[in-house]
């Protein structure tokens, strides 16, 4: 493909990398104000930890793996583009929009890097900062980057996949509901159910130590998410407006339905909740974002938000710590967004989705959007759950992924990295001797 | 000879207790954050799909020191302006004192005060 | 109008449509950090919940409402896009500019969101969060919306409107000195007023409990208004530049006059003070962000710093609770802008103003421009004032807007969303039960 | 030269001016979090103090002193472009990429504001107030106006300057390594030096009080950054990615690295680690981001983590009080970024350095672009040095810079803007009476 | 007449000195958060290039108003439920008190407690 | 017998106040935040067009348990270090305990402390 620069499009895909990238900075926010005062370092530090891991296994083979040539449906030639060597821009994801080849791979990185830092809302307050950095590099590898090629690489959930083979339709994945959601959701579930229940959950109180923070979160979340969904679209045309409205509307529907849920059954409408909403209908939205109208948005955002809130309660019954609910979220807010686009799919009113692809029950286009979308979510737990689940099993019997009892009941912020995070006087400390 | 008058009580009250005791002739006092643990528990609420009880619940304490003979009085200023006659109001207790002195000057006793 | 895509302006539209939303949540820190700890909470969801409801709102008649087809030069025709359906990309507000529809509807909704929430700070501490949707959801359709509609929208404060009908000029507001800050300024003294004042006004101190989060505030405020004023252009150009530069150096201005009035006047410069100098110069140059120079920009900017820092003190005098100074600030802000453009506004170096509008005094263009600006400002300050009042009157004596006395001393957040905003050992609780 | 509007290009520069002002309130956040509870608003008032007086310095003089007509190699002509007026479009600094002159000025305006601001660092706690806008305002004039003007403005360190002239190399300071981090690192150095140790000093701790503000800081940083990067490409292009992607993967890396060398010689991998990890990694890719590849980035990163990291122990060595490694990680960083070009510089995958520059060592251009590097670095440190340090000296003379000793004990929030950050019982007070 | 008991234990001992002392009779206390420094002080670390002291570690107060005749038993339930054995378990002391009272009813003497 | 010295003091002076203690042989101390009342407020201010008053100014409160045969050596020592002669620099006083017991042990007595 011959390559002709566009500017406008360019522009946007840098602006809407950037954006993207705040999401993890932002997701250390929302998920460091859910935990107790002497977890948040950490918590704030699975984030940060694997934006690094991350952010460089990218560059080196994962972009290459993930949009390398096929091999076999089943991932990309790692070694295409290792290390970005020799590539040029006609090989751009984007090409066809006129954005460089390396602004393709930056906006695809920080889609790697979100996925894998969503995971640790499953696991706060116990994991081994050094096992997690492992995991960060060994899951993103072995998990996102195969889900990732079989959605959007050309793998087996595209559009010469097995939902094809099936005599069904092409699954619509604007922006993530399968790779992204899904997949850190139900591979957050996997992780805690290796590492097992804080100590005093069910019994102790845990709540949030900084709501202002958790907000502050889901407001960069938000922000972050317009580059997120309408950047999906790798230009800056109708169909991007129409990504970044459905992420405003579906969002507002979210949020409302979710106060009102707690209202109704809990008396009260919670600010956690408010924040709750917001990310449940970013969520939802995700994989939607541009293949839905202005009222299969709201209607996307409306039940995925309620939905949410009562999910959120299930691991107290069921028994599982996934302690920051990225369960109750992610996956229950993935797969409803990903399986009513099998309702409100439709090609009106600025919309788009693959060709192939094709609109929802309620627009005419009968069940067979909706049984593609259903294979392919089912196809994702399945497999990120059973990969997950043999990663953490296998770290955990070798290097253990826990900390000790002893370092969680004090504080994992002052037993992984030797801080507290605010000053107290409780914490005052003598300067004796400087060391170099 | 002198006591130490303590008062826990709700803490919206501190004001009307400061003012109070001001008015009493009260030339200083300490006051420190404290949580109660007492009656005033057993409600409970839902959040996020789980019951909770709230147990501890913010109070201010007051701590005054006076001449023996103010202690009465003191004390019965501290309970009239702290009381709301709800569950939860507080408890003042007054305990002997051996030995006051002023950091400033130095100076023992009720000069101290 | 056909339509021609480019791609650089909707990609800058796309961005500073994020930049607006974004705005909001600055909002939220701006008023959260300004408040009491005890009703941080609530006062971020108000401005959350303005988020939800107007966000739904616009989408379904609040576009239309305001750039639909004039009816009686009062208000758009709500129906003609109604839930946006079968809108096309020649219908744009922007299409001139090459801008899709949808994303001229994101832009737009990003300033009734943030419009609203603006109102919230005069009535911090006290207000029921349910009367305060429904408020929202009024307010934007009977009062921002006919504003909106006059001064952008082809209404009666246009190019068509009375002030050329009586003989002078066009209204000059590039930005929303009139819509968003005059509008919101005297909507937030009409509910001031109908709420009452707070318990202890004028007697309890009531400083701010996290002055970080207020400068947050203020500089995601500043980093949002780049999309607001910058973005008002329409298109990625000279003006767009302009617009965005005068953005700077107006802020700079008013953060240093108010800091010197605080320093002159109190013996201190605060961060408080800082905080809001930005504010209040981000509102003054709003309406004038295109239509003055470099000189004019910097004065306009030096004036409402100082009258605004003088400004926030009235309250005390006239006793009105006007909590955190949405009049001080974004009352006294807009109105100085929106009369200063009289003197400033010029069409060298970069400038811009609507087809018929004029220089200022100042720059040689009589006295013409100056009595149309405060013909537009008292129009809407009136039209403003009694509409809310009847709202907030309507409101007050049907469901009530105010807490309880006990609920409002005990603490809103903990009354209205069963939160506390920090851990705190004083609010520890026992986890009892599991429910579901 | 001829003027043609590219509105991508333009776009683009118009969101990367806003990302690098946000940088500012950034690092208000990043210093803010470091200090101790008692100085945290004096810490922000230096940012946003300097964003007033250069801001409105930038739009008088500041532009036309660093890129008006050259006087002689050392500075440009202040009268060219003063206070902005009659500049057209043509005269655009980025007018070959059809950036308008305005967009150009926003954009170098934000450069100057952070350079001032993070001089602040090596200040913390001790500095009047007064004092430090006065300061701002000389040191951006005589300081940081030459230094532009000498990398970018056509000076000395350019295409016709002394390394050239030399038989050299033309120096590679794509965004900033000299301007910037090493004018600023050094600056701070010599300030910290004329004003002297905090009290306790080496005796009492002085741990961050607020670790999450930290992170907050490191993250809207990293996120401005993007904008200064690849922003300094002046359009929206192939090296703009790479700028943008070098941005990632060297702040990754040096994340990384930094964190494993605490690991290792302390024993822990802190937060107040990574985000300094990331902001060294980020000042040492700054000069470098568009002239070396993926592995030249990674190594610069990896190399500037660890150098940070072990030298801002160096301060306790040395006795100087250099309170939040100003020089440890700017000095030094930017140190690391300038030199190391002279080993990493490629004219191959998507990279660019200025005519007349050549690649470094190991990419087969020899010893000539090394030599050059330092030469340019330098310079920048003697000059600034010596300047800073008199400028300071006579300030210190005169008006005095420092607070009193009881002031400083007291906390300078306090004593010098009336105001302690956050809500204490200990620091109730009652209202008396009404002032105006 | 009653006493004052006061605990200054570790942090994490809290929830479970609170159920023991309910499990004992004691139907009121109150909280509050303390430094403490004594033998446990003298782990020092590596923060940022230079080496700290850890010098004054979190604790928590409990003072509990008894009656005389419940003293010991307070005290001895409270010193079990908060012991560790570790280094840092805190002290526990009893001081006379000459009069209680409760804010909410005004009534004084072992009533109010 | 033991007895409690408690002392009020100015922020700033803990540092040194923990350093005197330790010469004279005070081996544990319990600290904590309060805020004094007294003749040091005064002190006016403006704040955003509003006048006020600071009246409850931060302060550390130092509890030492010792032997009586220290109580005034504890006392004088306390008062020398954290004495600036300044208003607000606090006040110390002793009240007698009638048990002390460290945690760990379960030990009584003056060999507790
Ligand atoms: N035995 C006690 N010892 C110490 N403090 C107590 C005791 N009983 C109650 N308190 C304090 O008094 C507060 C009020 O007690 P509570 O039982 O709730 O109300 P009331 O005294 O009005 O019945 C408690 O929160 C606690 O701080
Ligand atoms: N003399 C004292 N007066 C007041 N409090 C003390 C005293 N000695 C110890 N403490 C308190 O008891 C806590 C535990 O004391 P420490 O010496 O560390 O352990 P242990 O009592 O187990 O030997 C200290 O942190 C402090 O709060
Ligand atoms: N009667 C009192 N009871 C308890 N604490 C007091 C009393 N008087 C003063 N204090 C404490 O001592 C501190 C210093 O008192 P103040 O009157 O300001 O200074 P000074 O003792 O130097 O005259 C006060 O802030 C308060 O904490």
């Amino acid at each position: 493909m011959d390559f002709a620069l566009d500017t406008g499009n360019t522009a946007w895909m840098l602006t809407a990398s950037a954006l993207v990238l705040l999401m993890t900075p932002g997701l250390a926010f929302f998920y460091g104000g859910m935990v107790r005062g002497k977890s948040v370092l950490n918590m704030m530090m699975m984030s940060f930890g694997a934006m690094g891991v991350v952010g460089l296994i990218w560059v080196l083979w994962g972009y290459s793996a993930t949009f390398g040539s096929d091999i076999g449906g089943f991932i990309g030639n790692p070694l295409d583009y290792f290390g970005l060597d020799g590539m040029t821009d006609d090989q751009s994801l984007m090409a066809a929009a006129g954005v460089p080849a390396l602004v393709a791979v930056a906006f695809q990185a920080t889609f790697a890097i979100i996925t894998i830092a969503l995971i640790s809302g499953a696991i706060a307050d116990r994991t081994k900062f050094s096992a997690w950095l492992i995991f960060a590099g060994i899951w993103v590898t072995i998990v996102y980057m195969p889900v990732a090629h079989w959605v959007w690489g050309g793998g087996l959930l595209g559009a010469e996949g097995i939902t094809v083979d099936m005599g069904l339709s092409v699954p619509i994945d604007f922006a993530g509901g399968t790779v992204v959601h899904i997949n850190a959701g139900i591979a957050g579930l996997a992780l805690a159910l290796i590492l097992g229940k804080r100590k005093g959950f069910g019994k102790e109180p845990m709540r949030p130590h900084n709501l202002p923070f958790v907000m502050l979160g889901a407001a960069l979340l938000w922000f972050g998410w317009f580059g997120f969904n309408a950047g999906s679209e790798f230009a800056a045309d109708g169909v991007a407006g129409r990504a970044w409205l459905n992420t405003l509307i579906a969002t507002c529907a979210a949020m409302l339905t979710w106060l009102l849920t707690e209202r109704l059954r809990d008396g009260k409408a919670t600010s956690l909740g408010a924040a709750s909403g917001v990310v449940g209908g970013l969520v939802a939205i995700t994989p939607a974002a541009a293949a839905v109208d202005t009222f299969g948005a709201i209607a996307i955002g409306a039940i995925a938000g309620s939905l949410c809130a009562l999910a959120v309660g299930l691991k107290y019954r069921f028994g599982y710590d996934d302690s920051l609910d990225v369960v109750g979220v992610h996956l229950v807010g993935g797969l409803t967004g990903t399986i009513l686009i099998g309702l409100f799919a439709t090609d009106k009113n600025s919309t788009w989705y693959p060709e192939g692809a094709m609109n929802g029950l309620f627009y005419g286009g009968g069940l067979t959007q909706l049984a593609t979308q259903v294979i392919a979510a089912v196809v994702v737990v399945v497999f990120s759950f059973i990969v997950t689940y043999v990663i953490g099993a296998i770290l955990q019997a070798t290097i253990g992924m826990r900390v000790s009892d002893g370092d969680e009941v004090g504080g994992i912020d002052l037993a992984q990295h030797g801080e507290t995070a605010y000053e107290a006087l409780g914490a005052r400390v003598t300067m004796t001797e400087v060391k170099a | 000879m002198t006591k130490l008058v303590t008062g826990v009580i709700q803490p919206h009250r501190l004001d009307d207790v400061k003012s109070a005791l001001e008015a009493a002739g009260v030339r200083g006092m300490t006051v420190s954050e404290a949580s109660g643990y007492g009656r005033q528990r057993g409600h409970t609420e839902v959040y996020r799909g789980a019951e909770y009880t709230v147990d501890l619940v913010p109070k201010v304490r007051i701590e005054v020191l006076v001449a023996d003979e103010d202690t009465a009085t003191v004390t019965a200023v501290l309970i009239k302006a702290a009381q709301t006659g709800k569950i939860g109001d507080g408890k003042v207790w007054v305990v002997p004192v051996e030995d006051v002195a002023r950091v400033r000057t130095g100076e023992h006793g009720v000069d101290a005060l």
